[in-house]
């Protein structure tokens, strides 16, 4: 499945854009997804592996699965206040 | 009885006071707490000029009523009202606003507390911070926690 | 380093958010906790429909400067203005405004809070309080202890 | 000494008015003050034994010797807020 990721603050300055796609197997998790995204470029590599993953607006854990139409997002740690 | 959420909004433009008061405002209140999270001039001893705001705003949204709602459970009675503003902010102005009014004092600031340590929790913000020398970096934040 | 008192006032005239607010900015400050006491409906259950609060001004003038002080004396940094109102006043009116403003948020949720119970215990007001019966009482207060 | 004894809220009330004037020896104390003024009248009776004495803006011990340019008050428990 082909999976349009969101970045922001910190990690879209690493990701070079809003968004990127990426291509995964079915039944691929969060931990798989953050791999992906980090093998795609050197800039990504440097994204931590515990970059918190979002899936229509939830933190999921590592091991949640992600679907074909689901809103995904990689967020650094959060500033607001 | 139980509190209501009077408001719980991501915004661009400026925050002022007295909407947020007159927002939580009741005749069966006899306290009001208004916090306001204000831009400062230093950060770890360097010189700052200003700060940008960015959110994921569809999920900021949605957080920002979460903590508001389990911020009125958290009150027998009362109203809760909290806005958090994104863009780009100069020195002194205000980056969060929060109003909790209760029919007496104390829970009104336990739970206007409540309210900013959650949202330096779980509000998807990150702020950008300008430097007075030109520079400028990402304030390193909280790691989110997986939703339970 | 130690805190500015930028107003300690009793007046006769409404209690406004945004002077109070002004009074404690600057450019320093990351924080701002304004506290309004508001006139309640109720009392004991008892409808009630205004407040009516006296002071010996005289010496109140001193005790709020005095309170105002310490409270400065607590922080590291930042600003304190408080305000007391007398007179008569209706329902959702404030009868008190401190503002605490300071670097860090944690001392001004902590100095405000003191700020508002020292008054209660310290400041020569008394409230009559106007139920909606048409009676009227004056409030039981607390006892003053001698000075130090 | 002749002292003007200002009253305030409920105190006022019993007082009928905002001073009253009362005749006390010299070194007289608050404590004397007060018995002074509660043998005025019916009403001032019920002033209590424990009523807060200012001098000067001052809140004084049942000790503490009243002078006669002094400024004196007797408060009621304070509620303001």
């Amino acid at each position: 499945m082909q999976i349009d990721v969101l970045f922001f603050a910190s990690y879209r300055d690493l990701a070079g854009a809003e968004r990127r796609s990426v291509t995964l197997p079915d039944g691929a998790t969060a931990a798989d997804l953050v791999a992906r995204v980090r093998s795609l470029d050197d800039d990504l590599a440097r994204l931590p592996e515990a970059a918190a993953v979002v899936v229509n607006h939830h933190v999921v854990r590592s091991d949640h699965a992600i679907a074909p139409s689901d809103e995904v997002a990689l967020l650094p740690p959060v500033a607001g206040g | 009885m139980s509190a209501t959420v009077a408001m719980a909004r991501i915004i661009d433009a400026p925050i002022h006071p007295e909407p947020l008061l007159d927002a939580v405002a009741a005749d069966g209140h006899g306290a009001a707490l208004l916090f306001l999270g204000t831009v400062r001039d230093h950060a770890d001893g360097r010189p700052v000029s200003g700060m940008r705001y960015e959110a994921y705003v569809e999920m900021a949204e949605k957080v920002m009523d979460e903590i508001a709602r389990e911020a009125a459970g958290r009150l027998e009675a009362g109203a809760v009202a909290v806005v958090h503003r994104i863009g780009t902010l100069d020195l002194r102005e205000a980056s969060v606003g929060i109003a909790v009014a209760t029919p007496h004092r104390a829970p009104a600031y336990e739970v206007n507390r409540w309210i900013i340590e959650e949202i330096k929790k779980r509000l998807p913000v990150w702020k950008h911070e300008h430097y007075a020398d030109g520079d400028a970096a990402w304030v390193e934040g909280t790691p989110l926690e997986a939703d339970a």
